[in-house]
């Protein structure tokens, strides 16, 4: 009974005088802090605790927090299962016992505690230090040190070299070449156009007629000037064009008529 | 101070510039100040010595020195002062954890703590200016680990990191070593003791 | 220090006070930190005394105190630094053509280039150190006309601007080649920029 005041000891510790029974989890940081409190609530050094009785202290606290429906967060109850687990092995018989012994794995709680409480004491000691800003104070106004900057002004002979060049290259009467632009001609278009659709029999698509795998101006432009030599050769009568629709594909074919001349003129 | 004699032009030097000064400096620093000069760490030693007894220290945190009011005036002077945001527990923890076992990686921190260190907590930590990240691991996963940084010791008041508070108690116990480390030792102690059944009550012993 | 002795309590006081607060303070003020006492005035001039001699001094100004460093350290608390920086391409086209066509003056310089010259482009150059004004021109306006200087030709390392490479060598090196279209876009940008007067470019600054 005594030990299970001084859990609730341990639960109201945290909180505000007159906030009885409100209790909370959020007072500590998982089970192995929870455990580590219990731990010290013992009251003798860390290295005389008993596990046995920590094991017992934490299961009663779980079992106090279920009875007043505590949501409890899951690690919480993954430890009591654990600590259950420990708690049995350490009763049983030697010889029942399995690997890792449960001395090995009490040992290793153990060590897990001191080494948590090892590092909060050591916490607590830093912040009790005489802290700058709060114990000790720097210079309110210091002056200040002042780096004034000269600049170092840097280039090589050739860069200067190329500077020069570059300003005879601009500046002297050039004779300017006029670079190829990427257009396809209508007197291309017409040929290529023309040859092609001569090779085929049935309906093709206009795009098909144009050179493989264009893209940009260069493809804007043949499929123009494709679509342009089309119908100067539908209006030659060497060509027949079908649409579905408006917007939909462009089919033309070697004009029926035209093919038969053309055969028939082969063959005189 | 003690008063001897008046202070060489050194001496007078190294103090107008550590007066004047926003940030501690080191003595790397101070040579581009003072001239380069062999003996600026005995004269910064001497230094403050002449200051020890004042209101006003010239200490050195890190291998970098700043003269700071005296310890024993915080009660006059903290009055008008803001106190420095207050660390949360964890905080304070995980801080620790990085001070004494440096440099340390996120799950090492864990490891310690038994909980998982939530992210802004590293990063309150570095926007105080007292970690750093430090590089990686070279294990799998190359996690990021951490350390402490010359801020951290001038906040603290440490000279360096051996100053840290009970650092070398905690180093001789074996706290600052990985628990499957201090299990090896301890192993060797428990089995002996197997034979007595009585042991299983005070398991913390001797471990 | 005079250094009789330690410090009093009261001159520790006030010592830490000075130093930490942001203003210089009245002994009203002061009175505040070290409590009602009627010799504050007193310890601040035995502590000024202290002080004297120092790299720090306390001072009173129009009835207030503060620490400040000894006037004689002041031009100790500044540092030059050098700091490489690159000429911008106007910069550079600039300095080449002084050099191959000096004594030139402004005007002639942008006949050149072809494009206007920002004031700032010579004096950058001549805070190099590599460009001078070398007189002025016997025509109508007299315009100021500029040379190269040795501190020019040491840097660049050549004997004499004799060295400096002949337009066929340039032209071997293919230096005069037309440049390419992606060039000339760059160079739309600059000429855009340098009708602009308020221009003056960063001079420093890689253009």
């Amino acid at each position: 009974m005594a030990e299970r005041e001084e859990a609730f000891d341990l639960f109201e510790a945290p909180r505000a005088a007159g906030e009885v029974l409100t209790l909370s989890f959020e007072s500590w940081e998982g089970p192995l802090d929870l455990l580590l409190n219990l731990a010290r609530s013992q009251k003798v050094d860390l290295k005389q605790i008993s596990i046995l009785a920590l094991v017992e202290q934490y299961l009663r606290f779980i079992a106090e927090a279920k009875a007043l429906k505590l949501e409890l967060a899951a690690d919480y109850l993954v430890m009591a299962a654990w600590l259950a687990y420990l708690k049995s092995a350490l009763l049983l018989p030697r010889a029942m016992q399995e690997e890792p012994s449960p001395e090995e794995l009490a040992l290793r709680l153990h060590l897990r505690l001191q080494r948590l409480s090892a590092m909060r004491d050591a916490g607590a000691r830093l912040m009790a230090r005489d802290r700058l800003g709060r114990d000790v104070f720097v210079r309110g106004a210091p002056e200040g040190l002042r780096v004034d900057k000269r600049a170092l002004w840097q280039a090589s002979l050739y860069d200067l070299v190329a500077a020069y060049g570059q300003v005879k290259a601009r500046t002297q009467p050039a004779s300017h070449v006029v670079s190829r632009r990427p257009v396809m001609t209508l007197d291309a278009a017409l040929e290529r156009v023309g040859r092609l659709v001569g090779a085929r029999l049935d309906w093709a698509r206009l795009e098909s007629f144009l050179p493989e795998g264009l893209s940009g101006a260069f493809g804007r432009s043949a499929l123009a000037s494709s679509f342009v030599a089309m119908l100067e050769l539908a209006r030659q009568g060497r060509v027949d064009i079908k649409q579905e629709g408006i917007f939909a594909p462009i089919f033309l074919r070697t004009a029926m008529e035209a093919a038969t001349v053309e055969r028939d003129g082969v063959e005189a | 101070m003690n008063g001897d004699s008046e202070p060489d032009d050194l001496a007078r030097a190294l103090e107008a510039a550590l007066f004047a000064a926003t940030e501690p400096m080191s003595v790397q620093q101070l040579r581009q100040y003072v001239g380069d000069r062999a003996d600026i760490t005995s004269a910064l030693e001497r230094l403050a010595g002449d200051y020890a007894g004042r209101g006003i220290n010239l200490v050195e945190r890190g291998g970098r020195w700043h003269f700071q009011t005296a310890a024993d005036m915080a009660h006059m002077l903290r009055r008008e002062k803001e106190e420095p945001r207050r660390l949360s527990r964890a905080g304070m923890e995980t801080l620790a954890i990085i001070a004494y076992h440096e440099p340390v990686s996120r799950a090492e921190i864990e490891a310690i703590r038994g909980v998982q260190v939530a992210k802004g907590t590293i990063d309150v930590l570095m926007e105080a200016g007292w970690v750093r990240p430090a590089g990686r691991r070279e294990v799998p996963g190359r996690p990021l680990i951490y350390a402490t940084t010359p801020e951290f010791l001038t906040h603290f008041g440490l000279e360096s990191r051996r100053d840290l508070p009970g650092l070398e108690d905690l180093r001789a116990a074996g706290l600052l070593d990985p628990v499957d480390l201090a299990m090896e030792g301890a192993m060797e102690g428990l089995f002996e003791r197997e034979d007595d059944d009585s042991a299983l009550e005070n398991m913390g012993e001797e471990a």
